[in-house]
């Protein structure tokens, strides 16, 4: 898989956690192509945290609203039964849990559902935005990502970057395979059949438990 | 008690080291002619309290590429490079706030509330100094309201009496902003009779408004 | 005066207060009066704080809207420039400052601006509605009444009812006269050249400063 | 995900002991037709948050007087004499609670606050067993998130996702409500096709809403 074929196998595979009727908010890049990949027949209403829920897709060419961005500042619709609002209440919707998953990427998350993808201290500091109320108030939080950076893991034993959130990951979901964060440590519950177990725990910092009903990953 | 103004009139309000607030996500929404005009009349070390800093070129950024900003309060500055440079060198002071918080706070001032209990930024930089409380089992921080002595809005329609409604996803901080400064004013997209907004439909009104400009679309 | 032109009398000296550009709040009874004597040119705008602004005069007879009440229940109109709301956006509106004036009944005032208007352990127990919130916030608070209960004071030492809030009102008045409350007590400010400052205060418990300059109250 | 049903499919979902949320102010933007089929229905020892009793004959009034609420939450109960039997007998727990305060309660719990600081009702009997916060000079109260299990809400205009549009006074608390129940069932006094409401308009968004019913007028 190249890195576009990669992101898109992500993509696919993270859509199979929706579910009908749910209301999703979407990171910019990888998390946003998740969209592509709705199951037919299944009404998800994505969420724009500036202010609005039923984004749709970016509009043809021609045809760009400057009144309708979405977070990321880039020009997109709104879909029929779709409705604007304010910030407090776009943020009263996420805190309030009224959220069902949000997807997003990271700069590093560990086995405790840390998640650090905000500030690279002395680098890059764009601030948090609106990640920290999502991280903190969807009821799924879903960390979609390549597997390493150059190489180097980006799933830690434990995250030395300043947090975005503390212990609030649920599921992280790359191109090697799926892993849950549970009670006992991250559990690898899904592999993706072109690596081996020992690929992933190499490509991995943190300790990676095993499932016993070790699945496929299918996207 | 005449609100349409000039510009120039509003603005004569305005003066170095107030703190200003003002509305948008990304320009979206951003009073940019209001913008223009003070970076045109050069006010300087002002506080600035908006969701992000724009772009170098557009919104809230020019007054940051002005130097006149001394203190920001945002969820975002990575879209202007000109803020982190800023900040880095220690020219301007910056307090980032999670996007929800900043919008709450705004709110609590603008609501009469003393502050608010929140979950977001536990575990994170953004406790720092700040009271946690633990209620039925679940920790918050503490935080306080944050309000102005100017806020700048972006309405699409309003009418003379400053009753807006905002279009698409223009409306974002406006409308906590207008509840929460002493002196309020919006740039009218289009400037209508008093009437002429069914009274269902207005979102921000009308007696929060002091000033209303523009209307020459 | 009978107790119809009392009220009135009370009602117009109470809207000598309004100022240009208000945004005031009349509770239920006499306060609701205030609307009648706005002068003339000056834009005052009323709020109910069910739920809007720009509240009007009751509509003729058969003209009722079932959707438009006061928080009386009774069925009202609202003017032209005025706007619907909902009940956290209106105590917002109250708490947060943004109403000039509140005019409110009082079934007990006291000196120290303490008012008690919302209850008579076991006789009356209606509840505070929005009393309490309008008490607190609006920039100035006036007590409209007349001036006692049957002959007895309703203007005491120290209010011995539950109170509605605590040394928050600004300024009582009755058909009798005009008392501001301030740092060093009861300042009587205007009497109704009817009665002598000796029946003012016979009729009122709280002790009473006279004003070096006591005027002459005219409605 | 059809959200039209009947009304008694939508109280289907209401059992005995629950904690009910019910909009309204003297019944006028209460959802009547609702309140009527719990009636009926008879389930008993039911908390009810709402602004007030209505009256003996109509809205949220004729829960207390057929003895179907244990325990209520309530800004004002004068309108309806039997409220306040039935809380001189013992028969009902009373919990009388400012309005703006129940208003920012509500809202709190459907925002995801753990509480807020509010000036109202202190140095009253309201201030008895809360936490009291100086801020600026300020003293406030603490107040807590109160949330139910259901919440009845009555919408003008109601779009076949659940996005509503309200009319004249009768919005209340029906906005926060909608926010701040597991589930959500409004009464509709017109239902229409999705598309049918300007998006700009909508004042609660269908995700809030679980059912609707109702729609013959």
């Amino acid at each position: 898989m190249d890195k576009k074929e990669r992101k898109a196998f992500i993509a696919k595979r993270v859509a199979k956690e929706l579910h009908d009727g749910d209301v999703v908010n979407l990171g910019i890049g990888l998390p946003t192509m998740v969209a592509n990949y709705v199951p037919e027949g299944m009404d998800v209403t994505f969420q724009s945290e500036n202010g609005f829920v039923g984004l749709g897709p970016a509009p043809e060419e021609g045809k760009e609203d400057k009144d309708i961005i979405n977070a990321g500042g880039m020009p997109v619709t709104i879909k029929e039964g779709g409705v604007f609002f304010d910030s407090a209440t776009s943020f009263g919707i996420i805190r309030g849990g009224h959220v069902d998953m949000t997807v997003l990427g990271a700069l590093q998350v560990d086995g405790k559902g840390n998640l650090a993808n905000w500030m690279i201290p002395g680098k890059m500091v764009p601030g948090m935005g609106g990640a920290m109320d999502l991280v903190v108030g969807a009821k799924k939080v879903i960390v979609a990502m390549e597997h390493t950076v150059k190489g180097n893991p980006k799933i830690l034993k434990e995250c030395n970057l300043p947090l975005t959130a503390a212990g609030e990951v649920d599921l992280i979901i790359t191109e090697m395979g799926v892993m849950e964060v549970t009670d006992k440590g991250l559990v690898l519950t899904e592999i993706n059949p072109e690596f081996t177990v020992e690929d992933v725990k190499n490509a991995t910092e943190a300790e990676l438990i095993v499932a016993d009903d070790l699945k496929k990953m299918e996207a | 008690m005449n609100k349409v103004v000039t510009i120039e009139e509003a603005i004569s309000h305005i003066e170095d080291g107030m703190s200003i607030m003002i509305g948008g996500f990304l320009s979206c929404g951003t009073p940019c002619k209001l913008v223009d005009a003070l970076v045109e009349k050069g006010v300087k070390d002002l506080t600035i309290i908006s969701n992000d800093t724009g772009f170098v070129d557009s919104g809230v950024g020019k007054l940051v590429v002005n130097k006149q900003v001394k203190t920001l309060y945002a969820s975002h500055i990575g879209t202007n490079k000109e803020t982190g440079n800023q900040m880095n060198a220690g020219e301007m002071e910056v307090h980032l706030v999670p996007q929800g918080t900043l919008a709450e706070q705004i709110r609590a001032a603008g609501a009469g509330l003393g502050g608010f209990l929140t979950p977001t930024g536990v575990g994170t930089v953004i406790e720092e100094g700040k009271e946690k409380k633990e209620i039925d089992g679940v920790t918050y921080l503490l935080e306080k309201p944050l309000k102005a002595d100017v806020a700048l809005l972006l309405g699409h329609k309003v009418d003379k009496k400053g009753n807006i409604v905002y279009r698409g996803s223009t409306r974002t901080f406006n409308t906590v902003m207008a509840t929460a400064a002493d002196l309020v004013i919006v740039e009218a997209e289009n400037i209508v009779e008093v009437g002429e907004i069914d009274q269902n439909e207005v979102v921000t009104p009308g007696i929060f408004v002091d000033y209303i400009v523009g209307g020459d679309k």
